[in-house]
């Protein structure tokens, strides 16, 4: 095994190893926990640089013909920076959050975990390794939104997330089956495209299908809705630049894949759109910051699908780690405050910032980013991804827009209730969530600082100046970039929308009501999952398990009847009952028993009787029969 | 006078002996029975060495061992009555059933 | 000749089982089995009739006895009727009948092979002497076994009972006194 | 003619063994008959040493055409003499000091020997005076010891035994009247051109006698009463030892005498045969009693041993298979039949809950014989029903097979209802202990039978081997 | 080498008959585990020594029943290699785990060390009647284990449902066996000699009877659906340690009898009806999830797993023997996953019923609604369950992901439509085992206080974490790095594709 390969195996395995530690060795270590933790993370933040430049590829064989390969590549090498380095600004956030509270070994591990799986996922070059790390990412966010398990409602809401990503990934197992089918052996993500037909169209589905439900896109989007019942930190790092980032990756990483297919591409594209315009309205609906900060999310996501489908790689990708930047750092206020004051609701926020100025400002540079308002960083990448939608398809291009105004709205609205004056009678709304200490760790600050630098200035990377190199590190060289007019169109957008919102405050929206609650209510997609899917489902199996134990069993039983009429008989004996045992049949076998017995009557001559007319009728049939 | 009528007499004794060992409760009478059907036996005997295989001499060795096994299922069965007798006074079989099913 | 043996033999098995005393049966019998044997020697078999026709006799006058001694009507005389499920026994011994019957018409039975030979006496002693000893050795065997269990299931009393347990007692103790050993 | 007693050693010597046991037995004093125990011992341990020294020889014909010695002769010996042996060692506490013990001895000597006879007689006359032989003895063990049951047991089993004897002698009658003979080896070229129906009658008439001494359907309502009256020893004795000789006659017969275009016997054995398992199971069901239900699973033993007689010509495995099942079948039944001679209290299936705790060793040998008689594995009858199930399915009596199967898992049923007690806690109200253990001899015999069952299976492979060879 | 492997637990059975009773539990106890550790190092010996490219290992053949065609013949390859292993591994663990097992020691150790014998025996052996002996033994011992140690009476009626049940399979297979012995001339059941004359090449219907047979006598032990309905009873009255063996070893003994008798003996019967077996095992696998989904007892629950479990399997086999469009990797895959798979469910279900007899053990119920938030008080006993849930719901990481993905990757070339829904089957095992942690372990604190439940709801004692992790920390190391099994199993699994394709 080369260097090159030890390092890369190097990276993963820091994190998962690391975390694997902590979270077995449990109690035992809580008081360290934090430090390992964030040293791990750090570690790992420096292994990602260094890969990022040294680009190691490493293969090791797994199963027959199929091997386990990672590597880096230019496309992996941003997404390893940043999600080791989101990682790192989390667990050093969240410090404040954890230390001391119910065993935060378990909580550094599995984070570790999770960015370790995220890594693999990010590194993978064969459906089976990217498989095996999407599938632990996946276990891993179930423990941490049910971190806080002794709460049923956490778990059920846990339960909701693992269960909905899972059975996106479905989709990837298919696939892994439909590519060795379509030729493709060794299972190597580049090769996919090749796999011949009908085989392809397979494939595509399942990827497409496994990234949709990870990236939470309409119709899967409510799972996210429900991991809010996490802890901030967990949705800080699930949000930005890991798990829903996934999705995207995953179709940016494959989008030759979408191309060979054909239709891979307009599906993807339309999606990633819907979404984008769909969940900001939904975001705007929202009254609580971290559901808002949520949709936001589904929305923020469907505009890298939507240019993962209308191929502007590099747009997309520039979208995914800005966004990261800025979400971690939404999500890390957002938790500041939730932890200090005990609460998330919109309203009872009134004026939070201006009692924790620095969150304050902090969050508001996260917000102007998130509402894509110029000079921050998500106004350029959007822009960078819709030129090449508009390349595309003009209409898309105007979806996406409208999805940019929107984006604006549920920003600035955010913005507006934590800048209103403080009104006396605040402390109210307080501690619904948990009590609060009232108090922001200056520990937290530190991170909020950085990524707030970040999240203004990650703009940079649609400056021509670097977005060619990285665009060409990305093979993406021909994707086109935005132009002036485009620029000035998105950010006059922007402003009207933000002056807009602001102005509005927090009158309702002229909508009617009915219309309110279904955006309020997400689009009411889990209680359709539930009615179409998992009532069902529950339905059957428990008709089955019936079924099971009244039909089946019993009509087994009745074949052996006799066995459990064998079975009462020995219950006879010790005086114990098993009527549920005797069933049907025992009866008849008994019946059967006494005809058999009934000859012996121990009357002679009634055998001699039988046995005369028994050997007569023998000797009799025999006479003929020859 | 034929083989045939013979025969005829021999089955007659046979089935009158059957009818006997079924339809008798006194043990002895159906030792009777059992004696009249080999007594049936017998007869077939002499008349099948007599008009198929007088050259083989089994026809007569059946005669002398149907003699001597009524003379030994006779003596059994006395002994049998006279045990039954003994141990529970009775000997009728339909009084010895304490054994069944 | 044939016919009044055969009336004889047929009539009186048909009335043991007509009579109502068992000394009557055991007559009746007899005179069946002495018909039989007369038979035989209407057969040629002169020897066998007559052993056949002896050793009736002599057993039937045992069974007589032997009612007598310990049947529950003293003389075997009393009237009596003992019969159980009598339709089902005719109707079998019927059937066998008539099946016997028919199957003894139906049959075409193989023809004689050879001519009765000189002396039929002498062909039975060469039998019994040559290919059959064994059968009689078993025989003999199995009147042997027949002493013995006889008296095993019929004797109450034992040689233990009569010397004592180690057969050293002496004179014997006998219910009636007498008999050897004196 | 060719009166060779050589051959013979072996019957002669349990010949004279009854006659000395009788003779000395007569002279001893009541508490030293144990003398008479120990002629009868020597006597089947010599004939047995006479069996191997004769096995070795080629078959031979003795006494004209009428006694065979071949591999099945010398098999049924050889089980025949160890099964006595082992009922010996059975009855010992049961009939020590008692004022008939000698001649107890002496009848099962000659039951034995009438059993032997069955086995090796070629001629229908031989084949019946071995059968007065087998059965006269086993009449007088039945009412033994003279109690009310006893003596009911003799007397149903002496009335079968007389009736179906004269059906036996009445078919050889017929048998000789179309078949010019009562040779085997005359009969076999005979029947073939003879009047079928006769032959038929015949040779059913003929069979019932055997079927009577193998305990079969319809021949077997004697089975259950004489099991349950007589004594455990004789119950052991009767309804192991006379099966053998009947089935081994029963195979001789039929292979050697009647040529199946005469009569199709292969399918009359096989109704027997489905016949017998069927019923026999069936009424085993719902026993309570253990003897009642060790007799009934007896008759359903019987059925898997016709089974073997019934391709005994069409599969070459046949006759090896039967005379394996045989020397199994005697292990695993006396072993059975031990255990409960040895609890001479446990009458019925529930006395038995607890042994394991309180006899491990017996409930030890009741377990390999209660599934030996299933057929599990590694018990003797396991090989033997492995060997049957080839054969038949060879033979083409698929159908038989599949009877056997479900007979098969039927017979389960009663004997785990036997085993189950066995591993429970035992009730601590029980007043009167049932499971008290008589002297200990007949310990000595369940643990020797069960371990040659074992045996049987495991090392089968070093005696199938020897019960290869053709009947003379 | 593996005769004495075989049979040493046997041996070391008879030398514990003659120790007294009354002798104290521990040494009965430690005689049983030194024992099955002197086993497991002799199958780890075995295992260095063998090496896959050459068939079978370690072979001894020595004629039993020459006559009849039969004879001890063992050895060990790339299918039964693992499984030894894993009977090796799995009864260790019972033995350490049964440490405090205080009723009638001597008979129980004396029990399952020749159990152990048994199990071995069946998985080495090279002859069908020696594999049918072993097979009837294993219900045999199996009968004693839940009759005499089970819980209470009613253990009695499944232990006899359990009898009656696999019994009546046994007997159709050894019909089926001897179906194919006959075919043979000479008449032999040796599974080498069978395998490579292939005496039924082209006996329509025959081999179709014949297949019939033993495949119905392996699905009652496998067990697949319509014929497993013994198994609930048999694992709920159980005790846990039987309960291991039951579903660790012993149900193996049915899906290594496919692919170890059925497949390579019919090849062409074998491919005829390939499709009824993916169907059987479709079938299995969603009728057994949908079931466990609904069930309230955690191991009823975990049994009818089992079934959905060992459909995966039946269709893995069955998916190898369509040719239609797949190629070899595509089959050898699915081959290697279903043996694969039968180790990975040995470990898991072996622990998870382990950990069930845990929940007995302090709650004497395994009634999930008696329980809540006993991670609170337990969280080794949590974190342990945890693992082995998720591995068991096919997490990466854990064997039975490794398992699970070369089923579904080998069998949907194939078997398409069936892999596509039995791929459903992991999503159903993933939701119905979150429920039973939730309900278990998450949420309020709350376990029953009946009368002789320890008062103090105690977390895993030493013996049952030295019998469960081991386990566990087996399935993690197969789940990461599994070419150490896979490097066995593949040439095997290679062997009997070209067999069953040819």
């Amino acid at each position: 095994m080369s260097g090159g390969a030890a390092l890369v195996w190097l990276l993963l395995g820091v994190p998962l190893l690391g975390g694997a530690t902590l979270a077995v060795a449990g109690r035992a270590v809580d008081r360290v926990a934090p430090a390992i933790g964030v040293a791990v993370a750090a570690a790992a933040l420096v292994l990602g640089c260094v890969v990022a430049f040294t680009r190691p590829a490493g293969s090791a064989p797994l199963l027959v013909g199929i091997s386990a390969g990672a590597s880096v590549d230019g496309l992996s090498a941003l997404m390893v920076v940043t999600v080791t380095a989101v990682t790192l600004a989390v667990l050093v956030s969240s410090v404040a959050e954890f230390a001391g509270t119910a065993n935060p070994a378990r909580f550094y591990g599995l984070m570790l975990i999770f960015a370790g799986a995220m890594l693999l996922t990010v590194t993978a070059t064969t459906l089976v390794l990217l498989l095996m790390g999407w599938e632990v990412m996946g276990a891993t966010s179930y423990a941490l939104i049910g971190y806080w398990w002794h709460e049923p409602h956490r778990v059920t809401a846990a339960n909701t997330a693992f269960l909905t990503t899972r059975a996106a990934d479905l989709g990837l197992y298919v696939a892994a089956g439909a590519a060795l089918a379509g030729g493709v052996g060794d299972l190597r993500l580049a090769d996919l495209p090749g796999a011949s037909s009908p085989w392809l169209h397979v494939v595509t589905a399942g990827v497409v299908l496994a990234a949709l439900g990870k990236s939470a896109q309409l119709p899967f989007s409510f799972w996210l809705s429900r991991a809010m019942e996490g802890p901030s930190a967990v949705s800080a790092l699930l949000h930005s630049a890991s798990m829903v980032a996934a999705g995207a990756y995953l179709l940016l990483r494959t989008h030759p894949l979408l191309t060979a297919s054909g239709w891979g591409e307009p599906t993807v594209a339309g999606v990633g759109a819907t979404t984008a315009l769909v969940l900001g309205l939904v975001a705007v609906a929202q009254t609580d910051l971290k559901q808002l900060l949520a949709a936001s999310t589904c929305a923020q996501i469907g505009f890298m699908v939507l240019a993962a489908g209308a191929g502007a790689v590099a747009g997309g990708m520039m979208q995914l780690i800005a966004h990261a930047a800025v979400k971690s750092l939404l999500f890390l206020a957002a938790g500041a405050w939730l932890n200090a004051l005990g609460t998330k609701a919109l309203p009872a926020l009134r004026g939070a910032a201006r009692s924790y100025r620095v969150v304050g400002v902090t969050f508001t540079v996260g917000v102007v980013a998130l509402a894509g308002l110029p000079p921050a960083s998500l106004w350029l990448t959007k822009d960078e991804l819709l030129a090449g939608v508009l390349q595309r398809s003009p209409a898309l291009y105007a979806v996406g827009l409208a999805a940019a105004v929107v984006s604006a709205a549920y920003s600035i609205k955010a913005a507006w209730y934590v800048w209103r004056p403080l009104s006396p009678d605040a402390a109210d709304g307080y501690d619904t969530e948990r009590k609060g200490t009232r108090r922001v760790a200056p520990v937290v600050l530190a991170p909020l600082v950085v990524a707030a630098v970040f999240a203004a200035a990650l703009g940079v990377l649609a400056v021509p100046a670097i977005a060619q190199p990285m665009k060409r590190a990305l093979g993406a060289a021909a994707e086109p970039s935005s132009t002036w007019p485009e620029l000035a169109v998105s950010a006059a957008l922007a402003v009207g929308a933000s002056g807009l919102t602001w102005w509005w405050g927090d009158h309702r929206a002229p909508l009617p009501a009915p219309v309110q609650t279904v955006f309020t209510g997400w689009l009411g997609l889990e209680r359709a999952a539930h009615l179409l899917l998992v009532r069902p489902t529950f339905a059957l199996a428990g008709a089955l398990a019936a079924f099971d134990d009244q039909v089946l069993d019993r009509a087994v039983r009745d074949i052996a009847g006799s066995g459990t009429a064998l079975a009462r008989a020995a219950s006879r004996v010790d005086g114990q009952g098993l009527d549920q045992v005797v069933t049907g049949l025992a009866a008849g076998a008994r019946r059967l028993g006494r005809a058999a017995r009934r000859p012996q009557t121990g009357q002679l001559h009634t055998y001699y009787a039988q046995a005369a007319a028994a050997f007569a009728l023998l000797a009799l049939v025999f006479v003929f029969v020859r | 006078m034929s083989l045939q009528l013979f025969l005829l007499l021999s089955a007659g004794l046979f089935s009158i002996g059957v009818y006997g060992a079924l339809s008798q409760q006194s043990i002895v009478m159906i030792m009777m029975g059992l004696e009249l059907m080999l007594n049936g036996v017998t007869l077939g005997a002499g008349a099948f060495w007599h008009y198929v295989a007088p050259g083989s001499s089994s026809g007569q060795v059946i005669v002398v061992v149907v003699v001597v096994a009524m003379a030994v299922e006779m003596a059994m069965g006395f002994a049998v009555t006279t045990a039954i007798f003994r141990a529970r006074d009775v000997d009728m079989v339909d009084m010895a059933a304490d054994l069944s099913r | 000749m044939f016919w009044v043996l055969a009336l004889l033999a047929a009539g009186g098995g048909f009335l043991v089982f007509r009579f109502d005393s068992m000394a009557r049966a055991t007559i009746a019998l007899l005179v069946s089995f002495v018909a039989t044997g007369g038979l035989l020697v209407v057969l040629g078999l002169g020897y066998l009739g007559v052993v056949v026709i002896l050793m009736m006799i002599m057993e039937m006058i045992i069974m007589a006895v032997f009612m007598v001694a310990y049947m529950m009507n003293p003389a075997g005389l009393m009237p009596m009727a003992m019969y159980h499920n009598k339709p089902a026994s005719l109707t079998i011994s019927i059937t066998t009948f008539v099946l016997l019957g028919g199957g003894i018409f139906l049959v075409r039975w193989p023809h004689r092979d050879s001519a009765p030979p000189a002396d039929p006496t002498l062909q039975l002693g060469m039998a019994l002497m040559g290919p059959q000893m064994l059968t009689m050795m078993t025989l003999g065997f199995a009147l042997f076994a027949t002493i013995v269990a006889t008296v095993v299931l019929a004797t109450h009393r034992g040689r233990y009972d009569r010397f004592g347990d180690d057969l050293l007692h002496r004179p014997a103790a006998d219910p009636v006194p007498g008999g050897v050993g004196r | 003619m060719n009166e060779r007693l050589g051959p013979l050693v072996p019957e002669i010597v349990l010949a004279a063994g009854s006659v000395v046991g009788l003779l000395s037995g007569s002279w001893l004093p009541r508490r030293r008959q144990w003398v008479v125990r120990l002629i009868t011992a020597a006597a089947c341990l010599a004939a047995l040493a006479a069996t191997g020294i004769a096995a070795a020889q080629a078959p031979t014909v003795d006494f004209g055409t009428s006694y065979v010695i071949d591999v099945a002769t010398n098999t049924v010996r050889v089980t025949v003499l160890a099964a006595t042996l082992l009922v010996v060692c059975l009855s010992i506490d049961a009939v020590a000091g008692h004022p008939r013990e000698s001649e107890f001895y002496v009848l099962l000597q000659l039951a034995a020997l009438g059993t032997i006879a069955l086995a090796g007689a070629n001629d229908l006359l031989l084949l019946f005076a071995a059968y007065l032989l087998a059965s006269i003895p086993g009449y007088a063990l039945a009412g033994f010891f003279k109690d009310a049951l006893g003596t009911e047991a003799a007397l149903k089993y002496y009335l079968m035994g007389a009736l179906l004897g004269v059906a036996m002698l009445t078919g050889i009658t017929l048998l000789y009247g179309v078949g010019r003979s009562t040779s085997y080896t005359v009969l076999r070229t005979a029947l073939a051109s003879a009047p079928h129906g006769v032959a038929a009658v015949g040779v059913v008439a003929v069979l019932a006698g055997l079927l009577f001494k193998a305990g079969g359907v319809p021949a077997h309502f004697w089975v259950p009463d004489v099991t349950d009256g007589t004594s455990t020893p004789v119950a052991a004795f009767v309804t192991t030892v006379p099966k053998i000789g009947g089935l081994a006659a029963l195979l001789r017969l039929l292979t050697d005498a009647v040529p199946t275009n005469a009569v199709n016997w292969p399918l009359l054995v096989a109704i027997l045969a489905a016949a017998s398992m069927t019923l026999g199971n069936l009424a085993a069901f719902f026993q309570t009693s253990v003897k009642r239900l060790l007799a009934y699973s007896t008759v359903s033993q019987v059925g898997y041993l016709l089974m073997a007689v019934a391709v005994a010509t069409r599969s070459g495995l046949g006759i090896t298979s039967l005379l394996f099942y045989l020397l199994a079948y005697a292990a695993t039944n006396l072993g059975a039949f031990a255990v409960v001679a040895e609890l001479p209290q446990a009458r019925s299936l529930s006395d038995y809950r607890g042994l394991a705790r309180t006899h491990p060793g017996l409930a030890a040998v009741l377990v390999v014989c209660l599934l030996g008689l299933v057929g599990t594995p590694p018990t003797g009858v396991f090989l033997g029903k492995l060997e049957v199930f080839t054969a038949t399915i060879d033979g083409g009596y698929g159908w038989l097979a599949a009877v056997a199967v479900a007979n098969t898992v039927a017979s389960l049923f009663y004997y785990l209802r036997w085993l189950g007690p066995l591993f429970l806690s035992q009730q601590t109200d029980s007043a009167a202990e049932p499971l008290q253990t008589t002297g200990g001899w007949p310990a000595i015999g369940a643990y020797t039978a069960g371990a040659a069952s074992l045996t049987l299976g495991i090392a089968g492979g070093a005696v199938l081997p020897l019960l290869h060879g053709p009947l003379s | 080498m593996l005769s004495a492997i075989v049979f040493l637990p046997a041996l070391a059975a008879l030398g514990l008959l003659a120790v007294p009773v009354r002798s104290p539990r521990a040494a009965f106890l430690w005689t049983w585990i030194c024992v099955s550790a002197v086993d497991l190092v002799l199958v780890v010996g075995a295992w260095i020594g063998y090496h896959p490219q050459d068939g079978f290992g370690w072979a001894e053949n020595i004629p039993w029943i020459p006559t009849a065609g039969v004879g001890y013949h063992v050895g060990v390859d790339g299918l039964s290699l693992p499984l030894v292993g894993l009977t090796a591994g799995l009864f260790l663990a019972v033995a350490v785990y049964s440490l405090r097992e205080t009723r009638q020691v001597k008979s129980y150790v004396c029990l399952f060390l020749v159990l152990q014998t048994v199990c071995l025996g069946l998985f080495v052996a090279l002859d069908l009647i020696l594999f049918f002996v072993f097979f009837d033994l294993s219900i045999v011992g199996m009968f004693f284990v839940i009759a005499g140690w089970g819980h209470g009476e009613r253990s009695r009626a499944a232990a006899t449902q359990f009898f009656l049940y696999t019994f009546i399979g046994s007997l159709a297979l050894l019909l089926g066996f001897i179906g194919l012995s006959l075919a043979a001339t000479p008449h032999t059941f040796d599974m080498v000699t069978l395998a490579r004359t292939q005496p039924l090449a082209g006996r329509g219907a025959y081999a179709g009877l014949v297949l019939l047979a033993v495949a119905l006598g392996l699905a009652v032990k496998t067990p697949t659906v319509p014929f497993h309905t013994w198994l609930p009873p048999a694992h709920t009255e159980a005790p846990a340690t039987g309960s291991a063996i039951l579903a660790g070893v012993l149900l193996k003994m049915g899906t290594y009898g496919f692919v170890r008798i059925a497949m390579p003996m019919l090849p062409g019967t074998w491919r005829r009806y390939a499709t009824v077996f993916v169907v059987v095992g479709v079938v299995s696998v969603i009728y057994g999830a949908l079931v466990a989904l609904a069930q309230t007892n955690f191991k009823r629950m975990i049994a009818y797993t089992s079934v959905n479990h060992m459909g995966y399997i039946l269709l893995a086999v069955g998916a190898a023997g369509i040719l239609a469009g797949t190629n070899g990797q595509a089959r050898a895959l699915a081959v290697t996953g279903a043996v694969t798979q039968m180790v990975s469910h040995g470990l898991l279900t072996g622990a998870l019923f382990l950990l069930s007899g845990v929940l007995y053990d302090r709650g004497h119920t395994y009634e999930m609604s008696s329980y809540s938030g006993l991670a609170a008080r337990t969280p080794v006993f949590a974190g342990a369950t945890a693992l082995a849930a998720f591995g068991s719901l096919g997490l990466p990481g854990l064997s039975g992901f490794i398992a699970e993905f070369q089923i579904f990757t080998g069998s949907l070339p194939s078997a398409t439509l069936g892999t596509a829904v039995a791929i459903l089957g992991i999503l159903l095992t993933a939701a119905l085992f979150l429920l039973a942690l939730q309900r278990l372990f998450l949420g309020p604190l709350r376990f029953p206080d009946a009368p002789g439940t320890p008062a103090l709801f105690s977390d895993l004692r030493a013996s049952e974490v030295a019998s469960v992790v081991p386990l566990l920390a087996l399935a993690v190391v197969i789940g990461i790095a599994p070419r150490f099994l896979l490097e066995v199993i593949e040439p095997a699994a290679g062997t009997l594709v070209r067999l069953v394709s040819r």
